[in-house]
């Protein structure tokens, strides 16, 4: 692992140099700060909060997790000002946003604190001078899903989106898009409330009456699958449209199961909450650091075959 | 002497650092009318919001047929026979006039959970009421804050007059009515002493307060001068009593200054003496004609 | 000089009066803003989208299904609102009842009615704290049910989270009394084809309900009262305190009551869900024609304001409205109607012999 | 005869169904004091509001030193030189008195960015007008909604008076006032007049009406019965009128029905008497000194 | 019977008050209860986060960077509350003009500071339509803003979609003019070490221009007027409608300011900024001890309130507290606030001797 020091050029070097102090810190005296534009009410930064408290345990630091009220990057910023100013022993964020988020992360490594970048901004990690980046981006998650709906012969698909304008919901409805329009498919965005299961699959269901031409929906995440299956029962058409989600949830792999939903885009993300925190513990403990810019967490894709093995892993929260 | 029906003992009441009232004691009587007399600002309104529940005292005893209480909402006056016409009126302004006449004594019909407010009932008493003080009201479901201030002032007195069970408190009942209905409202007072009520009256108007009142109670800055039964008093005094015991002289002289000539106010004074031999001549004939 | 004495007309014609078209004084109700407004809106649906099923049953079904559920706060916010408060807890209270019955029955085992009761319990002592501490501090409601709104989705979040490890819990239909539930509070109604949940008779019945509390019993009369001017309202004797914190309660308990409807029908719960329906309730109130300010208004008149809503928010899917401009047409509806609303309300309030 | 200040002719006014208004006509003139007489409910507020660009008139026309006008909001009327008492006084009870008086026409200082509230100034005008009005306040940052009735009605006066350029409009100035207070507004409209102001003056009470009009605009139930001059009309008939036509006389049978003995209602008469002795003596007195 | 006449004191001492401790009768000004709330969330946070950095100079700089932010728009706020009126459209206002700022400079080209007077033009505009409907048509602002709110969030992004393809724009920092306009809205300040945003000196300048307005000129006046009694302000002669017209205008325009301060800050902008940021003012606004009802309040105490806000918003981050206790946390230290708030009011307004 040492030898991927020297592969990783500047950077990372010259974070050796400035944390080298700290080496051989007890664990019990470090604390990691995780800032995410994720809600801990969000059931996708749910599981990666779960990751995070989990992986903290083991590793017996101390972990805080923070993420703005709503999807606003100046208020994300703000969050992270705050935890750089806390002088935690190593930071861990999201960065849907680099232009609002960069000076403030830059903030951090200037001031010496190792920080890990999760879920998106895999292209800006490095010019920002973070140590690694874990996970994927929503683009190529929504790419990935694409291509499978249009191997499964969906024509005309909706996405559905339960907050439009969120940055990384919109990338993987582009991502989305872009593999359907390839495979000759047409896509529409179909918003819904995020708040309101009813409100959603009633919205769902006038949308499928008034254009009968729709084969497939991809939702969002979970809040989207679960009004969305619900439409199609009532209106009898489960199976007729093709329906497939991103993110998991025990009721969304019982569907996968009873084949009512074709697959799942899984990130894994669990691991985006658990891994930076190993990492940042070896980091600091043992002056580890991993040679790949990014580590890719997904994108995995759930199906029929797969759906049982996880269905227990999904009712504890960790996948 | 039989116990007072209320009663106030070395009562204070201060508002921040402003002193309303300071160490005023009163009572009333059944089958009395008292006039609490006082100039502009001298804490008679705020003496009668203790009275009437709205206020607690800061300082002294509040006695109801002698005995203490502590009433913390107008809630417990009222329940306790205590009606009051405030000088604000105490009016909802959306709502109907029918609907504020009976508001918090709500007639019904019906029982259990059919039990329901008698629109029609409190619309016909509503209109009766309002009658009977020469008010005509065009239709009861019209919203009090559109009534003229005077038709405003008439529908809160009725209200008391109404409800009023052993007191009746009016704060400037007859401000904004016009000569008639102010005759009424007197009528009412009358009546309500007559059925043995004790009635405290608020006025400005000296030819209101000395016909009706049986004892008067004199303000000032907050403090009591006193109360004094009619045959204790004349009614120069009790006019003093009311201008906060200034002369009034100084101020016909500055009156007088202005009119543009003697015979105006010459006029003046004789208009009132007529007024005087009009009222004399009303006495008279009532005691010939015995009733109405 | 002389006078003609006119002598007071008891109770023949008054002279005062104009005569006035019986059709136009219906209009001054505050409820036919919205009615007129409801019209409107679905005659503009009809002719952009009647093409593509706004028309049908199942679309009229689907409408009324997001009225149906606004609606049931509306009912009670319209109260709430005629008696001078506002409650923003109640989208919060939407998630934290529900899971409180998901958590019970579907992580616990316990009967789905035990469950039922205790969320009742819970929303309405939330209710009575919300109203007591307004009436003990005299700070506005806006504020004091905004900190609760606060308290209830993080406690409701960190207790969820704590419990289950998620944030959204299902299999409530694996609980036992899930079916008579069901029945009661989830069944369909099926009616030459179409579907319409059983929660458009929930709406109903408490509109009814409302109405009749408002406009036929003391207590109404008190809602009026203490909404149109609270020390006036005191000064007569309207018990204040009380009159307030039932109406507190009462919207606690109708948020609750949607709850049950949507965790039953989902067979789960989600902490979000809820989240921002305190401000379009107060829209559907206000549009139906009841003053902000209190003391004015009617229970009747949320029903049309909560149908208006459900239609434009469904009218808008139907007409085919990109997503993007989903928000600024939902703006453009509301204004619209409200409009409507107020300009017949003038032209009622304005009429010439 | 010279052009009226201000007139309306033929004005209608309808809130809804309600006709509160009918047909009415009617004028002021430099140096005149116009008395608007009728019961309550007659609309004599209404007229007013109209006059001072409250409300537009449905029907008819308005018109200031012989122009038409037509005024859309209070504003246009003041700066047409004509300040208004309303009934409801038109004040912001959450703000200081100082504040309330000058709201509207706020004294500054300073020039350009820098040109300021005068405060200081403020406050020294505002204590100065009402302690000519006999209202000492204790401080005149208190906000108005703490102030006695008949305190924030002196508030409202003074302000018209101080601002009252052409026309002064006083609607039931004296209502919530003290007898002394009272008589200084009553100088205060006679001050008004000697400075050659038009003044409308609405009371109740007649004792105010008669000395100090010198014509009356009789309204009821929103029509007009004309206007009279002084010489035209009797005390009596002035009294008739106020009571919107009905005989008063009437009225006194019925009060002296319930006054409980003879001689408590000789007495009403006999200080009557002596009220209109003792303004002729103040008249007397006021010949033979000159001036206050 | 005697009677010993007072005469009246004009200017002397007055026997009807009691003598009255300075810095009590000091405690009745508005914002007297969020200085004192300020000052106990300081405490509190000192003690419970002292060490885990809330007290360094670039702790504290968080906080008040947090605290300006808000507090730029409570200021504007606090005014058009004390006239009576919401904006609840300042938080989409925010989106589109940072928008506009960033697409005309980024994509188009434009010179930063051209791209800034259009934003400004165009706040202006829309503040003005919000008032005008609000005067024209009598409606609650409440609701007239809500709609804008809406109208102006979807037309955002759906231009902005339409424009760039995408709902975040960068690349600001490319833009002519970006140099001077960076160090007039985004420079640092650094002191002790610590670099203190400049938008904290626009904060304070802002709030002592309104407290001049408000306390020293007659506009000031006018604005109390208009809030505390809208009729009788009218019938005294007071502008309603430009007042409260102008309201509108500077609170558009205290929300565009915010908007440069971000999109130059972070060289880009995104539809969703500024969401939710319209309750977070009045919150901050009304903690600041001004009337939901209008009539009463002060642009200090907005200040006081926002820094309250802020420190309470960064504190958490401090003191560790978990993300999912934190709305709990809000909740009960917003509650709290304005409960100190008004025992402190309530304290001065009932001292005795
Ligand atoms: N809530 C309050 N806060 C401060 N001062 C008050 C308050 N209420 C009344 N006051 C003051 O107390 C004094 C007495 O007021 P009150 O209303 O009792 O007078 P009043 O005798 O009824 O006068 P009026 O004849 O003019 O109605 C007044 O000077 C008033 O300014
Ligand atoms: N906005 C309104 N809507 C409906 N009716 C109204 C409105 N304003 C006044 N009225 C009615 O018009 C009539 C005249 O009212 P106005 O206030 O002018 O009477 P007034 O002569 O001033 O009486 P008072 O001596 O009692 O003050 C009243 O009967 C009143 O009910
Ligand atoms: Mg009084
Ligand atoms: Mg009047």
């Amino acid at each position: 692992a040492c030898g991927g020091q020297a592969n990783n050029g500047t950077t990372s070097s010259s974070n050796t140099t400035q944390s080298s102090s700290s080496g051989n810190t007890a664990r019990s005296n470090l604390r990691f700060v995780v800032v995410t534009h994720g809600q801990a009410s969000d059931p996708f930064w749910s599981v990666v909060k779960k990751g995070v408290d989990q992986a903290g345990k083991d590793m017996g630091v101390k972990v805080e997790y923070q993420s703005p009220d709503k999807f606003d990057m100046t208020a994300m910023s703000h969050l992270i000002d705050a935890a750089v100013a806390s002088k935690p022993d190593g930071l861990v964020v999201s960065i849907p946003d680099a232009n609002a988020l960069g000076p403030s992360i830059q903030k951090a490594v200037a001031a010496g604190i190792p920080v890990i970048s999760i879920n998106s901004g895999s292209d800006v990690a490095k010019k920002l001078g973070i140590l690694v980046h874990v996970g994927q981006t929503e683009y190529e998650a929504g790419y990935g899903g694409g291509e499978r709906m249009g191997q499964a012969g969906v024509k005309h698909a909706l996405c559905i989106n339960q907050e439009v304008g969120n940055a990384g919901l919109d990338a993987r409805c582009k991502g989305f898009s872009d593999a359907m329009q390839k495979a000759g498919a047409k896509v529409d965005v179909l918003a819904v409330n995020l708040a309101d299961p009813n409100e959603s699959q009633q919205r769902i269901q006038a949308k499928l009456t008034s254009t009968p031409d729709v084969d497939g929906l991809m939702a969002l995440g979970p809040t989207g699958a679960t009004p969305a299956l619900a439409a199609l029962r009532s209106m009898n058409k489960v199976g007729q449209i093709k329906l497939a989600t991103f993110d998991l949830s025990p009721e969304v792999l019982q569907a996968i199961k009873k084949g009512d939903i074709l697959f799942a885009i899984d990130q894994q993300q669990y691991l985006q909450g658990y891994l930076p925190i190993v990492l940042l513990t070896l980091y600091r403990t043992n002056l580890n650091t991993i040679a790949n810019p990014v580590l890719m967490t997904g994108p995995g894709f759930v199906t029929k075959d797969n759906a049982e093995q996880v269905i227990n892993l999904a009712q504890q929260g960790t996948r | 002497m039989s116990t007072p029906l209320i009663e106030v003992q070395h009562v204070s009441k201060y508002f921040g650092h402003v002193i309303a009232l300071n160490d005023i004691s009163m009572s009333v009587s059944a089958g009395e009318v008292m006039c609490l007399l006082g100039d502009n600002g001298a804490g008679k309104s705020t003496l009668i919001k203790i009275l009437s529940g709205v206020h607690q005292p800061s300082e002294g005893h509040y006695l109801v047929e002698g005995k203490e209480v502590h009433f913390t909402s107008p809630r417990h006056a009222l329940s306790a026979g205590i009606a009051t016409v405030y000088q604000d009126l105490a009016m909802i302004p959306l709502m109907s006039i029918s609907r504020n006449f009976f508001l918090g004594a709500e007639p019904t019909k019906g029982w259990g959970p059919l039990r329901r407010f008698n629109v029609a009932y409190a619309d016909r008493v509503t209109r009766e009421e309002l009658a009977k003080m020469g008010i005509h009201v065009r239709d009861t479901a019209q919203p009090v804050g559109t009534l003229s201030g005077g038709e405003r002032q008439s529908v809160a007195i009725a209200r008391a007059v109404y409800f009023g069970a052993k007191v009746l408190i009016l704060d400037e009942p007859t401000a904004a009515l016009g000569v008639k209905e102010a005759g009424i409202v007197l009528r009412y007072i009358a009546q309500a002493r007559a059925r043995g009520l004790g009635v405290i009256f608020i006025t400005h108007n000296p030819h209101h307060a000395y016909p009706i009142g049986d004892r008067f109670t004199l303000l000032n800055r907050g403090r009591s001068y006193g109360t004094f039964t009619k045959a204790e008093v004349s009614r120069e005094e009790i006019v003093e009593m009311m201008a906060g015991g200034e002369e009034l002289e100084t101020l016909s002289h500055e009156l007088a200054e202005f009119a543009r000539t003697d015979s105006q106010l010459a006029e003046v004074a004789r208009e009132l003496e007529q007024e005087a031999q009009e009222l004399q001549h009303g006495t008279q004939q009532s005691e010939k004609e015995g009733s109405l | 000089m002389s006078i003609t004495t006119t002598g007071p007309q008891g109770t023949g014609k008054d002279e005062r009066v104009t005569k006035v078209n019986p059709l136009r004084s219906l209009l001054v109700r505050p409820e036919m803003g919205a009615i007129a407004g409801s019209i409107a809106v679905w005659i503009f649906f009809a002719i952009v989208a009647g093409n593509s099923g706004f028309l049908t049953l199942s679309g009229t079904a689907t409408y009324l299904s997001v009225s149906a559920e606004l609606g049931i706060l509306a009912v009670a916010v319209a109260l709430l609102m005629i008696g001078g408060e506002f409650d923003l807890s109640i989208g919060s209270m939407i998630g934290a009842t529900s899971m409180i019955i998901t958590i019970l029955s579907a992580q616990f085992g316990w009967n789905i009615w035990a469950s039922i009761l205790v969320a009742v319990v819970f929303a309405l002592a939330i209710g009575f704290l919300n109203g007591y501490l307004v009436l003990r501090t005299g700070l506005p409601s806006f504020i004091v049910t905004l900190g609760s709104l606060y308290i209830i989705r993080g406690v409701t979040i960190g207790v969820t989270r704590a419990l289950t490890g998620r944030t959204q819990v299902g299999g409530l239909d694996l609980a036992p009394g899930y079916d008579s539930a069901h029945a009661i509070f989830a069944s369909p109604i099926t009616i030459g084809g179409a579907s319409f949940p059983i929660e458009i008779v929930w709406w109903l019945v408490i509109a009814a309900l409302a109405t009749w509390v408002l406009l036929r019993t003391s207590f109404g009369n008190w809602i009026f009262g203490v909404g149109g001017d609270v020390q006036a309202a005191r000064n007569v004797g309207v018990p204040v305190k009380r009159v307030k914190i039932t109406l507190f309660m009462m919207t606690a308990l109708a948020a609750c009551l949607l709850a049950a409807i949507q965790a039953i029908t989902f067979t789960g719960s989600d902490v979000l869900r809820g989240q921002d329906n305190e401000f379009l309730t107060i829209i559907a109130v206000v549009v139906g024609g009841t003053l902000l300010t209190g003391g004015y208004g009617s229970a009747i008149g949320s029903v049309f304001g909560a149908l208006i809503f459900g239609m434009v928010r469904q009218g808008i899917v139907f007409a085919g409205v990109d997503a993007d401009w989903y928000q600024a047409f939902l703006g453009v509806m509301l204004l619209l109607a409200v409009l409507l609303n107020s300009y017949v309300r003038k032209y009622a309030l304005e009429v010439r012999r």
